[in-house]
């Protein structure tokens, strides 16, 4: 399996969990990103994503890599869901294995923020009253920093 | 072939020739193109040529400095060349997460 | 159930992660720590932690309240497992749900820093010769910064 | 009743009256006393006077500053005082996680 992946079913956490396990391993940080109800004080009913696959894979393993090389990592694999999703669903998950806590949360923080700004997936909001809009978004950098 | 006869039927002044390359939309630019892909014909010889000629044909709105171009699953800079069978993709700001 | 709990049981973390579901919610920080094989050079076997249970609980339930006072979370919960650790076995998971994506990994890494520092529960180390030592641990502050 | 005559037979001079606790002890303390738990009957008045008087009897090695008192399951002063039927932890360095 890819370290980075995209996928239009439900991310199984638990699969992905099971994946961080390493017996040098002593924290492992998680993120989820889940679809809230709420966006600047408007109510969401749902979300629809669309992503470039294989460019959003691509960008998504050059990100682990790069934090593999900042960090002294054991373990770092991340996936986004595309389509059509509920409130609650998973949108994204990140998972970070290290031998001590601190890399762990700060790499985790750091390849979200990442994937955020540089991963070519776009958000489509439904609002409560049914009218859509695409998420404001970030203009992707041409050249990260390593 | 007809394709061909349609391309050339369509000279462009100043061009180094007309190429067919494949263009994907996403999220903005697949709503106002209506389309998820196509096959287009072109005498641009950059990007920037590709996205203003499709931008001036379409009608899409998003200006270049929101846009990054992407050439065969790489991002490029607005002056990157392209080439006849290459896949171009201009990435509206990106909002994963 | 407890915000907080210690347990003599494997941590079900798919049930905690449950626990962190809210409407709201944007972002899940969770840090699991877990026995891993090594301490300070020295190959590790397994793990027995004593838990002094009801201040424990207390303890970790009042560091949760803290963490809801300083961030604007929605859920905020923690586990401790007490006897017995296999490497790979959880021996803490914090997990923390909030709107937003910066406040759960501040307020989990936070958690997770003050549950080592006060929480009464003792961890000692078996290595791979048979010879046991309690790890070195923290002095309890009385009056934890609130 | 022969736990009171017990007691009452130990007098310790300069005290205001001889009590019981119950003393819990946890990691390095419980090792060195070999025992998870037991009832004290003392005349210290106080956390710390307890302490040293378990520590003299016992040969508990953990100096005062490396502990912290819990009296009825809330951390305290070394100076708080104690009083019969409490429950008294000397709480070794923690490590959690």
């Amino acid at each position: 399996m890819d370290d980075f992946a995209l996928t239009n079913q439900s991310i199984d956490v638990v699969a992905w969990r099971r994946r961080l396990d390493h017996p040098q391993a002593g924290g492992l940080a998680i993120f989820e990103g889940v679809v809230r109800n709420h966006h600047q004080g408007r109510a969401v009913r749902h979300l629809d994503y669309q992503g470039y696959a294989p460019l959003a894979v691509r960008t998504g393993s050059e990100i682990l890599a790069t934090a593999r090389g900042r960090w002294p990592l054991l373990v770092a694999l991340g996936c986004h869901r595309i389509g059509h999703l509920d409130i609650g669903e998973a949108a994204v998950w990140i998972g970070v294995a290290s031998a001590h806590r601190a890399e762990a949360f700060a790499a985790c923080a750091w390849i979200m923020d990442e994937v955020k700004a540089r991963v070519p997936v776009w958000k489509r909001e439904t609002y409560a009253d049914g009218s859509v809009a695409w998420a404001q978004g970030s203009v992707v950098r041409l050249d990260p920093p390593g | 072939m007809a394709a061909l006869d349609i391309v050339f039927a369509m000279p462009v002044p100043g061009s180094s020739g007309v190429i067919q390359l494949t263009v994907l939309y996403f999220a903005h630019l697949r709503d106002q193109r209506g389309l998820d892909s196509e096959i287009v014909s072109t005498t641009a010889a950059d990007a920037q040529s590709l996205y203003r000629e499709l931008a001036a044909r379409h009608g899409l709105s998003l200006p270049e400095k929101s846009l990054i171009v992407a050439i065969n699953e790489v991002m490029v800079r607005w002056d990157a060349p392209v080439h006849a069978g290459d896949t171009v993709v201009f990435l509206p700001p990106v909002s994963g997460g």
